[in-house]
């Protein structure tokens, strides 16, 4: 036994258990104890989900539309295909946005879509989707129309790339198309990575106007739910540092295409934009490194390396002067929340990087995470970026391309890499990412994909005080009596990212874990002796 | 808020905005959720069989379980046999269902999977445990929307399930449509009430508004048993609410097991819950209990009592076809104006029948199928509306306008009443009057100069 | 809007503002409104008749009749005498009744009429029909307050009624308490799906909510009977819902049949609801049947998924003590914060019971009885909060501070709802959820900031 | 066989048949068949309602504070008694207002009373009342306070008036009192008179300010339930008259004090407004006429008599010309609803002076008025002022004071006596008021204090197509399958008076006498013949 239920190694071989041979056997590669956190072992991380399983992944388009692009408030987004996909991607992942200026039109609030029905799948839905680009321009006169193809698409071989050209031409407005069918890859991730190469490839670096800013930066991988991007800026803007684009969090099309005149990108949800910062770092130099904005020790030790790498004893005073202030508020909150959380155990399965950085805001609570896993993340999620060059490329992430990318002739700041690697020899990281099962305690145990079936063992296994996951196993873990904090949306509570939305955070798991609601769960007429009557009834309990 | 909207309407063949549906693959994992100890199975990528429960949790805030055949593109390439083969045997291992219902989604459909054939060599590979059952419907994205799914997959249930053992029974067949768990339950209580023994099918009471007992049960202590579905054949008489819904199936059960059927309106409203009534009262050969006739009163009283209120309420309002041929009837039958009334499934027929019903008191009204949120919105702001009704999406809209809005229709992913009670039956009837009446009153309350704030209505 | 309340707060000793509570009589006429075949009569100035049935037919939406000695200046100084006699001989002659209930004013209270002496004098004057019954109760308006009333009128039923015929029956008496008529019938039927046999007296459902069906009822078919009235003295257990309301009623019977009795809360809210229901179990010495515990589940789930939004959620209430008292205790289950409780009626126990309710959670809730809805207005604007609780009349204040509102008590004048769905029981708590959301809610959609709008909750 | 239902005497007879002999003679005065309108028979009105017998009948107090002062909105109300009272008149009656200046407060909002306790009944509640005054002073400076006696407080004899003089005195602002018990008089007419006293002792004179305007009148009798008030105003500013107050509707205290200011006093509710009429040209020679601004023949007859009695021709010009303006609004809307209420039926019984003024809209709409009563009127008001001194004033009307008012030394304006004298002598009518009777059909029920039997029976015998009654009716009239006007609180609608007061009325009877909602009372399965079941079960349809 573990201090908290059942052995790692023993908690596996139960969950696993009651699996197919074939299934146990792919699943078994996918769950793991941490048996030596400073050597993580291999895991069989990005692999297709077994069918039959019920999973929490989605799928590509929802990677890419739903979660990397479709943030963009005002590009107007055009989902080619039936009406399910531009429908379920409506509102429903928790982007939130300030328009910029009075007269601007945030798209968020409208779902469109080229609705195919049985003749365009018949006869093809190219027309289909040029008239409906037209339609769209005609009604609301956007900046910039971006077009997402759902599985059909593919199949009957709609060029969509072709006809967003030609419309572009037309119309002379910035369009362009996404293939992001719903069988690409293995997750979303396959999504992302689909997202980043096309906001690369026709966005970044369209405007080089002049930033006036003395430091200036772009986040990566910061998707705004709650308003982290809001807090991040706020404490940033405490400090004198300027974001040009929080990709693709609250941001606009402008900054997007605006944001190569950063001198730093940093990087918070590695999986899913680490792409585009290897790929912007090669066309113009910028240097990036991996921050997290999530916890507090991770939002100081992310707030300084960013002034050390500016490097000005001004800046770097500053940051000190921020954390010092912003500290004194939120330590009485956590202080007064420890008392309560203080050993209280958690599970996080969720996302490509929340999985992670959540366990660094449960470790300020001093409460123990015990299990742990992502959705869709890859190995180097796990295991860290050193793992990189020996990962496999399979069959389902060899058809996702890789863009080629070099230097900027004109535009390359050689400046940069320079100053990286000057700071490089001084000790300091870039490109780095240490993953996940690094930081985890040794014999905890890390499951990816995690199925339905796994969870529920868990939960009867260890009953956590608190689980972190998403709408899908929300309501399974709570009817066990154990809150759940969807970590996609946070519950529509937030922000939970910098020094404010850490005490949002604790604030939140202080109810979950203290509520006394699930004691209302038996009736007294059920409860042991004082009762007699209940006896006579057990069938009715579980009914 | 919709800042892009403006007053000026253009036609538009080719984008829909904001629609008024979703695709058929969710009403087939809806209606299955109804059947007792069934999986619901989506056979495509993993990405559709994830949008269908995490909306189906949102709205009912209760788990919806069901698996995938997890594509990637091989699959599509190749066809899922492999994948559907694989999910049938980890599902009966894993989550030990008595039955499967597998639903196509766009993907297979364009791939051509033939489902019948893989079920059958599933069978004969001996991946289907004994006693266990796997059945399939085609639900392609690209036609109707998702009630045409639920109605498939109700129809699915007759072709595979349904059988006559020769003998018929004095039990009446009840489909209730695509209504809520609360719907589901409060239509087997006034069949109960009226005395008739019936089966529900589906049934999703008790399974997507499953009690908190501290517990999870994958298979909660509800829905429509595989006995019951079997059974269905012999009974003497369907009773079929909805008639997109539920008239498929309906007649499907007909052609299979010679059950004749009633196809009525969901009993939305004083005379469609009075068809619905009499209709079980007919079949029982048994008379209508003073306690239901009773209720009927208290909602023709509470009609009578706001019909000030209700005369020339101007109503916006959209949703899914069957559900608005009763909602706008009630409004009709209540003294309000439907203005306009918009559905995103395609069907001519839907909107000639709701011509009909309108004919008298409000021949101006504007009936649109295979239309939009979009549209009614523009609509608006050309002619002036008191109310706004619809699912979540639409309090956008009423928030632009500064309109009340009742919610009505699926999804409502924003508030917890509809999970709780019902919209159907004399009961109903009264909620619906209750909300209608809230909303305009609530505004008036707030937004009334002082001196027409009134104490009493 | 209330323009003239500042945030200053004086103590007041002698002005009442905005009361939170009326006088005794319009009580002692609900609940007999509440017996079968009953005529309230009022013994005083026909206004205060008037006043009580304007405002129970506006509350109700239904007919409201109860007669009136109709006295002038002579009868002020002679005596109500000739006037109650007259008032009997035409009461039974016109509109038949079976029983008469004869409620004092502060009037014939201040005169000193003795109801009893002319009540005799009458039957012996024959004009008392054979068989049929004038009882009374005293109902001073310058003492306690109308649930006072309320329970002076349902104590007299007992007094003049209850019979012991000496062998104890396998019944059980159920006082309500005063609740709406459609809390009357739901706690009705939780008594029915538990499985007991009982009386409950007194009962409004299907008097004050009487059904249309197209020809007026001066006694509808509702009420408790005469018989049942005298069958509650061989009941072998009285639960007697709310102790102020009921309790003095259970108290007397126990005196006079020595029916022992439970003195509960009113069944609001979870743990109330479950003492409701567990009592009514142990005295059939029966089980709760599986729907009620469904419908106990599906209650906590409603809590369980709604806390995020309830927690610490800031409450101003008032409303009669009965009412409070379960309706804080609720709030207090569901994580809300009950910041300041008011009710009119005097009662210092009341409020100690209060701070017990409180004392884990919420140790600086205010409670204060013999208090008004002005005070509470003022302590607001002091002390802020996310909602407010309460009748018709605090509405205005809610407009005034744009504060959420929602309707609780009596009375409710100007919306429907009340009327059909019941606010006791675990369906009740539903709704009450429901109420509490949709208003925090609809204030929410209206005017966070665009980009605090949520699609899900 | 009368045209719509049994001949009047008839169903006169079938209504008495049930009382007791005693309560059947009585009621017998009280109900006439109006054999010869021209010549009314006499009504034994303003009698004491019978103990026992259901009435629509009120108090004095609701007289008197509910509806004469109640309304005057910058009075600080004060109900001396048990909190029932208070409670009861708290914003129940419709007199909508607005403020004259921001910073105002409108006191109708607030119910304030000194909640009597039994210590006060026992030891005397004028400390308590003193009290009161005083906290009312301290939290709201009101410019003054009215208080109202409670049935107990004439019983234990406290001094309301001598509290309120003493505190008038200390406090500096008009403070005086209402002895208007509830067992004072038979209805809510005693309280009327009591507060008629009230007014024109305790405000009326106050301020002689002079009025700048050409024609200034006051409208008497007006309470402004539903805007009335608002649209006589609208209607006679376009005709250029300005009202100096409107007693009591929307008006305020300062406006009362300075009416007497009026070269005219029109009077719309004669029963409860008269005396003040009648003392006010004792007192400042101002006359008075009746007026009716309910139903387009009222007002058009009234707006041209107001002109008339000015003289002037620009004035009597400009009223043809308001009337062709309006008319030209309200008649489509008329023609096109009369071609539905043709040869429909309506009842009326309600109030004091409303039964008689709706019968003109009705007539408007030509519909027959078959029955008709008041709740609390007078002979005079049945029978015309012709019959005042025939009226033997009885004991119950007796104890009501009668003040005793003479010529005001120097404000009485000896020019309008000799003004009324000359018009008089051309034929123009003052101080009239024809009655209710006489306008009535021949052969109409003309019932006083309407009882719930007898309405029962009317409804049995006549269903009318709609009927004018109060709230206590109403539901009991609609359970019948008859639609009911609220004619005091309008069911919340309005306002009915002037051109557009009329508009809004036809369409309300249009609304009502059109609905289908009666249709749905009866469940198909009762519907004759169709539904074989149907017949099983009668028992359960009067369930």
């Amino acid at each position: 036994m573990g201090r908290y239920g059942p052995d790692a190694a023993t908690a596996r071989e139960e969950m696993l258990k009651v699996y197919p041979r074939k299934t146990q056997r792919k699943r078994g590669k996918q769950m793991l104890v941490n048996e030596n956190p400073a050597t993580p072992a291999e895991i069989g991380a990005n692999s297709r989900t077994v069918p039959g399983i019920i999973t929490q992944r989605g799928c590509s388009y929802a990677g890419c539309k739903g979660v990397v692009i479709g943030p963009i408030y005002d590009i107007l987004h055009i989902t080619h295909g039936p009406i399910g996909c531009g429908w379920y991607s409506w509102l429903s992942r928790r982007n939130i946005t300030k328009i910029r200026a009075d007269g601007e039109v945030n798209f968020l609030q409208y779902s469109m879509s080229t609705d195919m029905q049985e003749d365009h799948i018949v006869f093809g839905g190219e027309k289909q989707l040029a008239a409906a680009i037209q339609e769209a321009y005609d009604e609301f006169h956007p900046k910039a129309i971006s077009v997402y193809a759902t599985c059909p698409v593919g199949l009957i071989g709609d060029d969509i790339h072709t006809v967003c050209r030609q419309m572009k031409e037309k119309l002379g407005i910035n369009i362009f198309g996404f293939s992001c069918e719903g069988y690409k890859g293995v997750s979303q991730s396959a999504g992302h990575h689909i997202a980043n190469n096309g906001v690369f490839k026709h966005m970044i670096g369209l405007d080089d106007s002049p930033v006036e800013a003395k430091y200036k930066i772009n986040i990566l991988g910061e998707y705004n739910i709650g308003g982290d991007a809001w807090e991040i800026d706020r404490v940033l803007k405490l400090c004198g540092i300027h974001i040009i684009g929080t990709l693709s969090g609250g941001v606009s099309y402008d900054e997007i295409c605006n944001c190569h005149m950063a001198d730093l990108n940093v990087v918070m949800c590695h999986r899913s934009i680490n792409y585009m910062a290897e790929m912007m770092e090669e066309k113009f130099g910028i240097p990036w490194f991996k921050v997290n904005f999530i916890g507090l020790e991770g939002t100081k030790k992310s707030l300084r390396k960013i002034a050390q790498y500016f490097g000005d004893k001004e800046l770097i005073d500053r940051v000190e002067e921020v954390i010092a202030a912003e500290m004194a508020e939120v330590r009485p909150v956590l202080d007064d929340i420890r008392t309560r959380t203080t050993g209280k155990t958690a599970a996080l399965f969720v996302g490509g990087s929340r999985a992670h950085h959540y366990q660094d805001l449960f470790n300020d609570m001093d409460m123990q995470v015990i299990a742990a896993g992502y959705e869709f993340a890859h190995r180097d999620d796990y295991e860290g970026r050193d793992v990189l060059p020996h990962i496999k490329i399979d069959a389902d992430s060899r058809n996702i391309e890789e863009l080629v990318v070099t230097a900027d002739e004109t535009r390359f700041d050689a400046a940069k890499p320079e100053k990286k690697k000057a700071l490089e020899e001084s000790g300091f990281t870039f490109s780095d990412y240490e993953g996940m099962m690094r930081q985890m305690a040794k014999d905890t145990l890390v499951i990816d994909d995690i199925s339905h079936h796994e969870m529920e063992k868990l939960i009867e296994m260890y009953h956590p005080d608190v689980i972190g996951s998403g709408i899908k196993d929300k309501y399974v873990i709570e009817k066990m009596g154990v809150p759940c904090k969807q970590l996609h949306s946070y519950d529509y509570g937030g922000p939970y990212a910098g020094f404010k939305g850490a005490a949002n955070f604790y604030k939140d798991i202080d109810r979950m874990t203290s509520t006394k609601v699930w004691k209302l769960a038996r009736a007294p007429w059920h409860e042991g002796g004082s009762a007699p009557a209940a006896e006579k009834e057990p069938a009715t309990a579980g009914a | 808020m919709l800042d892009g909207t403006t007053s000026e309407i253009r036609e538009r063949k080719a984008l829909r905005i904001n629609p008024a549906k979703t695709c058929q693959p969710i009403g087939a994992m809806y209606a299955a959720l109804g059947i007792n100890k069934c999986m619901p199975h989506s056979h495509g990528s993993q990405g559709c069989c994830a949008y269908h429960r995490s909306q189906l949790t949102r709205h009912h805030k209760d788990p919806v379980v069901a698996t995938t055949s997890s594509f990637t593109e091989g699959a599509s390439v190749f066809g899922g046999m492999a994948n559907l083969k694989t999910a049938i045997n980890n599902i009966f291992t894993i989550y030990e269902p008595d039955i499967i219902a597998v639903h196509t989604t766009c993907l297979s459909e364009v791939i051509g999977d033939d489902i019948p054939m893989i079920i059958k060599k599933s069978a004969e590979d001996g991946i289907i445990p004994e006693g266990k059952l796997v059945i399939h419907t085609n639900t392609p994205s690209f036609a109707g929307s998702h009630v045409t799914g639920f109605a498939n997959q109700c129809t699915a249930f007759v072709k595979y399930l349904a059988e006559s053992a020769g003998e018929t029974k004095n039990v009446v067949n009840i489909m209730p449509g695509w209504v809520e768990p609360a719907d589901m339950r409060e239509i087997k209580r006034i069949a109960e009430m009226v005395g008739v023994e019936y089966i529900l099918a589906p049934d999703t009471s008790d399974v997507l508004d499953s009690p908190h007992d501290g517990k999870y049960h994958m298979y909660p202590d509800g829905g429509t048993t595989i006995a019951q579905l079997k059974a269905m054949g012999d009974s003497f008489l369907t009773i079929a609410l909805g008639p997109l819904a539920s008239g498929p199936a309906a007649t499907e059960l007909e052609k299979k097991c010679k059950v004749p059927n009633k196809v009525l309106e969901l009993p939305i409203g004083v005379k469609a819950t009075d068809e619905y009534v009499n209709a079980l009262r007919l079949a029982g050969d048994t008379t209508v209990p003073s306690a239901l006739e009773k209720e009927r009163g208290r909602l023709i009283d509470m009609i009578s009592d706001m019909s000030q209120y209700l005369h020339n309420l101007r109503v916006a309002i959209f949703g899914d076809p069957d559900h608005l041929t009763s909602m706008v009837s009630f409004l009709v039958e209540m003294g309000a104006k439907p203005m306009i009334v918009i559905t995103g499934t395609p069907g001519k027929k839907w909107e000639t029948k709701m011509q009909e019903i309108c004919a008298e008191t409000n021949p101006d009204t504007q009936f649109l199928a295979f239309s939009d949120i979009h549209y009614m919105h523009q609509w608006i702001k050309n002619n002036p509306v008191d109310l706004i009704m619809g699912n979540t999406f639409g309090k956008y809209v009423a928030r632009t306008e500064n309109l009340p809005y009742v919610r009505f229709g699926f999804p409502i992913l924003d508030r917890v009443g509809h999970r709780a009670f019902p919209t159907v039956g004399y009961a109903g009837g009264m909620r619906i009057i209750e909300k209608i009446t809230d909303a305009v009153f609530d505004k008036r309350d707030r937004e009334d100069p002082d001196h027409e704030v009134e104490l009493v209505l």
